[in-house]
């Protein structure tokens, strides 16, 4: 099945979120290759480069996602992976803003996909599954 | 090895301090021998170390918060308003730019902070800011303040803070590795500690009390005690040998009673037990973790799990405790959300003053258990080094002999797997290396053996996920469901 | 004597229960053969007998609320609001002009409700509603509702709330009479609490189980655990007299842990010796109140109270809890307000669920303070009443041998004066005229001496009303400073 | 010193801050007439008109108070006491409401002063006194 790319990103170390992602992801049939914390941007772009991957899945829980994944969707145009599905989630900006233009504020910087605070993987598995056309 | 439990001498102290002080250019501002006639006037209710004995000699337990905001003025707001809201002791809580020891993004966020007039950094960058703002938040308020943060590499935050009047300084070379990394060997991080804590320790021989905190909860995600335990008496043992006087060794709350009651209780006696072995005299805290581990969403819940967790430390004779919000599913508390975490942990703390410590068979039980795991673990760590505590660090995290669960880091083996038993005591899954007896071994098997029988599953990995999600679903034992639903 | 604990015979109930019905014409409403039909078509997860029996044998606490708002729509709404919130039980409770039997007056308020917009009444009026609109509650939610109130004569109240398919009643001849009224004799309402408890008792010989339920708390303020135990025995035995098969005893939180978990144990245990020594097969559970005093105005504050209690609820293993909410200082709370109390305790009952009951040393102490105590009371009681319990309850009230702090019933003596020791448990700072041995008054006095002395001043009423006052200012037991400051 | 009649309005029977009240102000040096819980308006006026009181305090915490005070002081009026200080406080109205309306209302109806939830009694003495002009 699909090949996807997970890790956390930047300086942020929360690994629990992380290990179940790649448990649930895999159980559900993906082929997931997992960065794990403290990942930059280009780690996971060159990840999928090498692995073909159909997405990458970047979580941010410490609040800095806002810095962090900026410039990342140009940056896989410029590495030849424009069009691959980018997801994000976690707790993605700083302190306990409303929802709504949170999810703006990360789709305008190129994502596909933006979960927030305590989505369960079953509802990133269902959309990616949507949004590769398999299941 | 490169590394040995033995005290620095001031020559290797100061050789290093030389670059340390050279990485940022707020290094330059510190100068110890005027930062010491600092700490000397200042007030000792600012003290920790004086505070902390004050609270066991009363039996009171001090309330604590987490804070930290990028921009000074904010952030001594923010504490100003969490003084008011009655916290007995402040923290500053460090940003993860500065705990990566990345100052140039730090200082990104502060300028983005005051640019957009949000708060850009999950912390306050102090080694961006320097001692004079150290001293400036210090000095605006009248309880003390204790650095908190989560830095592999904290040298140069230790200088500055320390010059800049905080009183008490958190971490390990061990729990603010494991945790908090990914690639930053022990060997590394245990001679970085070093440096911090010999700092400490000359510090005191001028005359000067800093009080230092091992971060006792490591991933906050059903860490056994014995792990945690383990893990706070060997940075106790490592901070002693460089001269440190004074320490506060944590627990994070695991949510059954009796097994939080005993772990604060055997905390204090195993530490001390092994610090006397070793010749050491070292004033032992204690500091009780509210619930570290992910939170309902919902708020009212929240003040659920926070109420909980301030009975149990308040019965156990913790010397401090840290709150929780009830924003904490979500993000950095607002300062009222803040505010009400420590106002409904300290109205549950000043009701249960005075009140005796709950010794029922299930606590005497659970502090049998937890000293015995103890024991064997620290005992094969002193084998494992023959003798050297440092060493034998190393040596057992390579072996997998001691195990964080859910840790980042690749110097930890990862094979430990915990799970929690029908009344919701942490126990093992999967034991990986740990060199525990076959008596407890047994015990494990059995707790989970019969958890298993009570809901028709074998134990597994699902269980342990179940157990993970269980606190967001109003539930501390997680019930078969999990991330599949 | 105008009353004797002597089962009504049917012929009396229903001579009684012509004049009662005539009271208000909803009266006319109550076709006892059809709602003892209604009653055998209700599914069991809604009858509270089934539903407590099921905690019981699971080990569960149930999780209830406080609500009642004049309009019948507006109450449906609520109960589901916090049957949604997770309510394992509702109620429904009466507003204050109909526990005075003002029935002209709810009328008023149903109507200035209506118009207004807002509440006007504190409760809910069933008796102006009557049996059908009873009913519309009962089939609108999934769990059982009872109905809560504080009528001295609640013959009436009964009628309706029973034909209109209620299956739990709280109050009795004491604890709705003492607290809740000024000018009626005990005579009096203990004969109209015979009538409600005969007519309960016809129904179970239909095949109908209602539950009772006497009010525990009492004046909520400091009750010592054996002066509301000693209450509520009479009251289950008055009942059990009567017929009655399925009773829940209560207590209201007094804040120390030890005192409140023996108080729970001892309840149950002591009702069960009471009613078997007189023959009678009752089935008990119990009901923890929390914090039945003023409370903080500071919803922080209060969730820290609410966290306190429900803790102590679970652990105590009490069959039900009843929850207070955030706004519990300011007024009837919003159905928001009411379901965050759910929430925080209903998480901390689930963290604890089938964790062991703390038996300590302290406990066991309490246990055996509160046994005795309750076994004085009680044996007096007995023997002023030459062996008659509801003739020894009236002269045992009168002789000032039962005597309830605060109360505003002139036949309560109001000579009992209490007060907490330094660890916060009440004691007796005056016993009044309490028929206590020597050994336990010299218990008293010295747990109150030995606070005097840590607080150097003497015990007083002055250290009461700062009793009183400790938990709005954060704490449990009162610092001099209260009403002058 | 100044008599005052004290009590709980309507069919309130919180008797807990009334027997408080009694104290601090016996304490403070008030000739206290305690009618306690459960009294009605005509109670009220009647023990005022007896003792010669120069204040009538009400207590309502039970959430009836605004229907149970309406017409007090048109009734002192009626009863030849219309300028007796009137004074009330407690949980006056039906749930958490915002207090400046609240204390309007109990104004407009014709009282002195209106204490808002919690209250201490030395704040009402002061005000007592500072009306009544003693010290
Ligand atoms: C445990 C924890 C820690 C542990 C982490 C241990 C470890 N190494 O993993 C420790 C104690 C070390 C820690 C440290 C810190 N933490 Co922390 N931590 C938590 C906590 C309590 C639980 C996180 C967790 O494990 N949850 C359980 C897992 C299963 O859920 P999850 O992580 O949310 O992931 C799930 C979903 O979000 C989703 N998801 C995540 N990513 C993605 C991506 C996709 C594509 C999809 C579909 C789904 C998805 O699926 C995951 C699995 O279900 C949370 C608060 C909370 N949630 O209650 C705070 C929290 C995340 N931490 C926070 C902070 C700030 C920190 C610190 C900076 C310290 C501080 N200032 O308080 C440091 C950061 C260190 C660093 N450099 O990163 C903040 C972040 C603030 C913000 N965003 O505004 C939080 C929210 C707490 C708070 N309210 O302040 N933390
Ligand atoms: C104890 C209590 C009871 C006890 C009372 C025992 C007794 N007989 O005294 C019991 C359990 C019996 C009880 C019953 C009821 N109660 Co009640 N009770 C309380 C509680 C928890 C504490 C009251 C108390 O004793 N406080 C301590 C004393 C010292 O303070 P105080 O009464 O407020 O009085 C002080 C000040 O207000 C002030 N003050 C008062 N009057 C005046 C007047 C003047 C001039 C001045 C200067 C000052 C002043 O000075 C006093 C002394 O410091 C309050 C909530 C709270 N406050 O936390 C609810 C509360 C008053 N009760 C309430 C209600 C509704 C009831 C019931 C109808 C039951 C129900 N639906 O929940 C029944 C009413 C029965 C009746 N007919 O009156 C509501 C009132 C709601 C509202 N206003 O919107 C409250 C606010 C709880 C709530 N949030 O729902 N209650």
């Amino acid at each position: 099945m699909a090949t996807i790319v997970l890790g956390v990103i930047g300086s942020d170390v929360h690994a629990i979120g992380n290990r179940i992602l790649d448990y649930a992801f895999t159980e559900a049939g993906f082929n997931v290759v997992n960065l794990g914390v403290l990942t930059t941007q280009k780690e996971f772009i060159q990840a999928a480069i090498e692995t073909d991957a159909r997405a990458i899945l970047v979580s941010s829980l410490y609040g800095h996602g806002e810095i962090d994944c900026r410039g990342l969707r140009e940056m896989c145009i410029e590495a030849g992976i424009g069009d691959i599905l980018l997801y994000v989630g976690g707790n993605l900006v700083v302190g306990k803003q409303e929802w709504e233009p949170v999810r703006d504020k990360f789709l305008k910087m190129g994502f596909d996909q933006v979960f927030p605070p305590g989505t369960m993987p079953a509802e990133g598995i269902a959309m990616l599954k949507q949004d590769l056309g398999v299941s | 090895m490169n590394v040995a439990n033995k005290r620095w001498s001031d020559d290797e102290l100061f050789a290093v301090r030389d670059k340390v002080l050279q990485v940022w250019p707020t290094g330059s501002e510190v100068d110890l021998k005027e930062a010491v006639k600092y700490h000397k006037a200042m007030e000792e209710s600012k003290r920790f170390s004086k505070v902390l004995a004050g609270a066991i000699s009363k039996g009171h337990t001090l309330v604590q918060p987490r804070a930290g905001v990028p921009l000074i003025e904010n952030h001594i707001e923010l504490l100003q308003y969490l003084e008011q809201a009655g916290a007995d002791c402040l923290p500053t809580t460090i940003d993860s730019y500065t705990r990566q020891n990345k100052y140039e993004e730090a200082q990104k966020g502060i300028e983005e902070s005051m640019a957009s007039g949000r708060s850009m950094l999950n912390g306050f960058p102090a080694v961006n800011h320097g001692v004079g703002a150290c001293r400036k938040i210090i000095e605006s308020v009248s309880v003390p303040v204790q650095l908190r943060h989560g830095t592999p590499d904290a040298r140069l935050l230790a200088e500055i803070a320390l010059a800049g009047g905080y009183t008490d300084f958190e971490g390990g070379g061990i729990s603010y590795n494991i945790p908090y990394a990914k690639d930053v060997s022990l060997e590394t991080t245990i001679r970085d500690w070093q440096y911090v804590d010999r700092l400490v320790g000359w510090y005191y021989e001028q005359g000067v009390e800093i009080n230092r905190e091992p971060f006792g909860p490591l991933t906050g995600t059903m860490v056994p005690p014995s792990i945690s335990h383990a893990i706070a008496i060997l940075e106790a043992l490592l901070a002693a040998e460089q001269g440190v006087k004074f320490l506060t060794l944590g627990y994070g709350q695991c949510g059954n009673f009796a097994q939080d009651i005993a772990a604060i209780l055997t905390l204090k006696e195993l530490a001390q037990e092994y610090l006397e072995k070793d010749g050491y005299d070292v004033k032992i805290s204690t500091v009780f973790h509210q619930w570290m581990g992910g939170f309902p969403q919902d708020e009212a819940k929240s003040f659920g799990v926070i109420g909980l967790g301030a009975t149990v430390a308040a019965l156990s004779g913790a010397t401090k405790i840290i709150t929780k919000t009830p924003h904490e599913a979500y993000g950095i508390p607002t300062k009222e959300a803040n505010g009400q975490g420590i106002m409904a942990s300290k109205q549950i703390i000043n009701m249960l003053q005075g009140q005796p410590v709950p010794l029922t068979v299930e606590v005497k039980a659970e502090k049998e258990i937890i000293a015995a795991e103890t024991r064997c673990l620290l005992d094969a760590v002193r084998v494992m080094g023959d003798g050297d505590w440092a060493v034998g660090t190393v040596r057992a995290f390579a072996a997998g002999a001691l195990d964080v669960p859910f840790a980042p880091s690749r110097y930890n083996a990862g094979r430990l797997l915990p799970a929690r038993d029908s009344q919701g005591a942490v126990r093992l899954l999967d034991v990986g290396n740990l060199p525990l007896s076959e008596d407890i071994l047994d015990f494990h098997r059995q707790k989970l053996e019969e958890r298993g029988r009570l809901e028709g599953r074998h134990p597994s990995f699902q269980m342990v996920i179940d157990d993970i999600y269980a606190i967001g679903k109003g539930m501390l034992v997680g019930k078969s469901q999990g991330a599949r639903k």
